[in-house]
């Protein structure tokens, strides 16, 4: 393993602090957390907060999208682990403007329950609190038994969302009712061509050969569907593409927005030419992107490849939030 | 030296729980690792780690508040899933310990607990399948090392329902599950703890 | 090597196809060129085009810095390799608004004498043009007898700055001057874990062991002044500082801009793990930036290290062109 | 047969080049791993497959055109810092061929062009440390492959002045200059040429 860091241990606070000290002028830390809020947060007066989080290793996410138009609070937990209930109860509670505060959790077991805790928490100081548990990852078979489909790169477009609408006064009903109609229509499946190392663990998630890729790969080096020897990018952009269009039924009469989404280590280069195969892939079924983003705004820590997200936009509003201007880092 | 459970003989039982997972910690994120994001070690180290740091600082004068400060630690200091888990089982037998010392009972609720958390049963390849069958075990008086063995080797032909290695289906079957072995340590503690059981 | 591409040949071409078709609002190409020209160049009517770019390999560099407040225009040349002097030629002549058009050139032999060559051609259609060639890295001993110091990173801050002055009305004068300025307070110097594969070349540049890091390289996988074994981030740091210093003279009296940029393999939190070490030995000289960015600004395709560019700000004029409002995919 | 450079022979020597920069396309990238960013050949071989795609588009009628044509298709396709140097030497060529047809004259307004464009000198390590030697045997009528050779072999032992190498300083020393490899190829593709010496 080789990384630009102190102590294995430690990164998470470093992190945490080199991030915010390097961009004041959109981030404050909660004293004794690794919750990061809005600099700003006071102008939010009157308006619901917005606030997520979840393991770190995925930045920009989530602090990268703390401010003005998108969210209020991120609270980083340890590497791909969720971070802990009083912390998230310290940054919900920082949040809260009277208006109560809506969460972006994504599908784990593990965030999903510490963020409940902190919901029970904030509930005893009476904040009002909604959830949204974001599940958009197509690779994995949901199912009632089981944890279901696991919360990846779509999150970020339900911050940008959810941010707008807050922004613009949407009260924590709204949020709700928004947020439960936006989630199903957002679909994300990834692929990996080299996979994480986590620092404290010091070796790669999983291991794939020279010249092999991985379908369907979370944002924990958890292993997806299928491997396969690397094919050009237009071979890939088709099974992607493919596996949307089974789960959104692509269609040359509906809006789409389109996220192309670095896991870190891939260069925007080889993310610009998927575009390009994507677009072409598209086209040919008569669609052309309402509104697009290529970058890294989701990552693995260091994990080579990239995830494609598509959403439906049903209502032209929703067009109009993702337009909606910000001022954070990473968006 | 009467066989039950004091502020003493728990702290003991933590302090061995602790040793074990700091010994094995490599071991458990290496489970974690087919089968989740290999981590376990890394979070439960640093759970027992802070825990031990709460005791040391503040020894705690009651069962109950051993028992609270025990879940504060863990729930404040591992995150993931087993973070909430391992702290709502000590939260429970926490409350439980108002009215028992029996740890047959205070591990029945502690299991109670962990399974209202994180909605599993028997038989989904967690931690719950070293919970149950051993807090039913501790009732009968009858826990042992073959006991604890036996549970947590249970969960390796097991397809995982809940947690990450649920998201991999048919593919969990052939490996223990990381935080059934971390309860398995826990266990073991116990039964290395003299004069608790 | 294993990348997401199709033909290793193709690279650039299916790239800024890629840019170009999902960012729209931002950019246009020129037919039959991989020139890349604002969407909104007319907005620029009655001011003076600036025009930059390079061999590709460097994204968001330099195409991502094209918009409102930035560039006007971006040639991209194949990988690590100048762009030719008839299309440097084309953005020029599209750039230009009777006001001239501003080069921004990195000082590499082939970049120069075809941005040269371009020159001339433009001087038949009698537009006025003006070059600046940024030479920011130190990690190259400077003399007159040889090609002299390498632009690297700061070529970023050269482009903001420039950028802003002739949205507000400079002239190609003033932004001569501007220009002339500003570059002797620019310095840069990096670091590599890993080389850069080249798509057509398949190997990487250079090869490292496992435990070994290079200090100074350039960002074409040019080899840098020392080889040693890794080192925590602090150290690292200290030893960017120390070389940065050296040429700069640090001084709390002073006002700095910082830019640390990842290579294009080294995820954010990396990077914020360093810039809080450097923030760290910077707060002991007395220092606290002015203005500071962390993140992929001039990367070396999937080269992992990070470079830190420190800029004196010598005039106050110089912090308001860096806040400046810019309306780009990449700063 | 008289011995001069007409439009079938220059089109025949161009080829001949051509021939050889794509056979040794990953030779000429390999030298410029070391002391460049490892594209000569790459770059070198885009120009003169353009180069051969426009003469066969449209043949030259007069020596002039040839060297003209040449030179756009470099001058176009190449980039980096070979390209706009052999566009400026088939630049001078196309030039100088409007007042003769000997090469050696026609190859020292090359270099003289080269030197100018580049403010490279012989010692530098760049293709200078080619050019002007054979220009000059060229002129004596001398040219043989022999001579080649050592000139490019020359420049392995120099420290490089001008180009990438030069930010290598002392550590350049020891490895042949890429573009003085390729430029070997151009004069060796003029000996392989029937009837133009
Ligand atoms: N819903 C659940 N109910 C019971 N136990 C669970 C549940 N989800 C996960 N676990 C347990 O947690 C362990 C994983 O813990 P850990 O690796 O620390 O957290 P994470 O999965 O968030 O990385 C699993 O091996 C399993 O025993
Ligand atoms: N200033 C110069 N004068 C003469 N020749 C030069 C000069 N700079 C570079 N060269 C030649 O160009 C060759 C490198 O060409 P190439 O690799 O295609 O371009 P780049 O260095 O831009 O990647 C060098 O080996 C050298 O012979
Ligand atoms: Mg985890
Ligand atoms: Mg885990
Ligand atoms: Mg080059
Ligand atoms: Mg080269």
């Amino acid at each position: 393993m080789k990384k630009i860091i102190n102590d294995a241990g430690n990164v998470v606070p470093e992190m945490v602090d080199g991030l915010v000290r390097s961009y004041p002028q959109y981030l404050r830390q909660i004293p004794d957390t690794e919750a990061v809020m809005r600099a700003d947060e006071d102008s939010m007066a009157g308006k619901v907060g917005i606030v997520s989080g979840g393991g770190s290793g995925h930045e920009p996410a989530h602090a990268g999208f703390v401010g003005k138009g998108m969210l209020s609070g991120a609270v980083c937990g340890q590497v791909f682990t969720s971070p802990t209930p009083d912390q998230i109860y310290e940054a919900i509670k920082q949040a809260d403007h009277g208006k109560g505060v809506f969460l972006v959790v994504k599908n784990y077991s593990g965030d999903v329950m510490n963020f409940d805790m902190a919901k029970d928490l904030a509930e005893v100081d009476d904040i009002q609190t909604k959830t949204i548990v974001v599940d958009d990852d197509i690779a994995v078979e949901d199912s009632l038994f089981t944890q279901g489909k696991r919360g990846v790169a779509g999150t970020v477009l339900m911050h940008k969302i959810l941010g707008a609408a807050a922004d613009q006064g949407a009260s924590l009903d709204d949020l709700d009712q928004l947020a439960q109609a936006v989630l199903p229509n957002i679909k994300t499946i990834g692929i990996a061509l080299h996979a994480a190392t986590v620092p404290e663990v010091g070796k790669p998630g999983f291991e794939l050969e020279d010249d092999e890729i991985e379908y369907g790969v979370g944002i924990h080096s958890e292993p997806g569907y299928k491997r396969e020897k690397i094919k050009p990018s237009k071979e890939m952009a088709e099974e992607l593409v493919a596996q949307i269009d089974k789960s959104l039924q692509l269609d040359s009469s509906k809006k789409y927005a389109v996220m192309v989404n670095g896991m870190g280590a891939t260069p925007l280069m080889e993310q610009y030419i998927f575009s390009h195969d994507l677009l072409d892939l598209l086209k040919n079924k008569g669609i052309t992107p309402s509104f697009m983003k290529v970058g890294n705004y989701m990552t693995s820590l260091d994990m080579a490849g990239l995830s494609l997200t598509v959403f439906e936009i049903k209502e032209d509003k929703w067009l109009d939030y993702l337009n909606y201007p910000v001022e954070t880092i990473g968006w | 030296m009467t066989m039950a459970l004091t502020v003493d003989n728990l702290i003991e039982w933590i302090n061995n729980f602790s040793q074990k997972v700091n010994e094995h910690k490599d071991y458990l994120s290496e489970l974690d690792t087919p089968i989740g994001d290999g981590d376990h070690g890394n979070n439960m180290a640093r759970g027992v780690n802070a825990v031990q740091e709460s005791l040391t600082n503040k020894k705690p004068a009651e069962l109950t508040d051993a028992f609270k400060q025990v879940a504060m630690a863990l729930i404040s200091k591992v995150g993931g899933a087993s973070g909430p888990l391992y702290g709502t089982a000590f939260l429970e037998m926490a409350k439980k310990s108002k009215d028992t010392t029996d740890l047959g009972e205070l591990f029945t609720a502690a299991n109670e607990g962990v399974k209202k958390r994180g909605g599993a049963k028997v038989g989904d390849k967690t931690m719950v399948d070293v919970f149950e069958p051993l807090a039913e075990k501790l009732t009968q008086g009858l826990l042992e090392q073959s006991e604890i063995d036996e549970a947590v080797e249970g969960t390796k032909d097991l397809v995982a329902k809940k947690g990450r290695a649920s998201y991999l289906g048919e593919r969990s079957v052939g490996h223990l599950d990381p935080g059934a072995m971390s309860s398995g340590y826990l266990f073991s503690a116990l039964i290395e703890t003299e004069g608790i059981l």
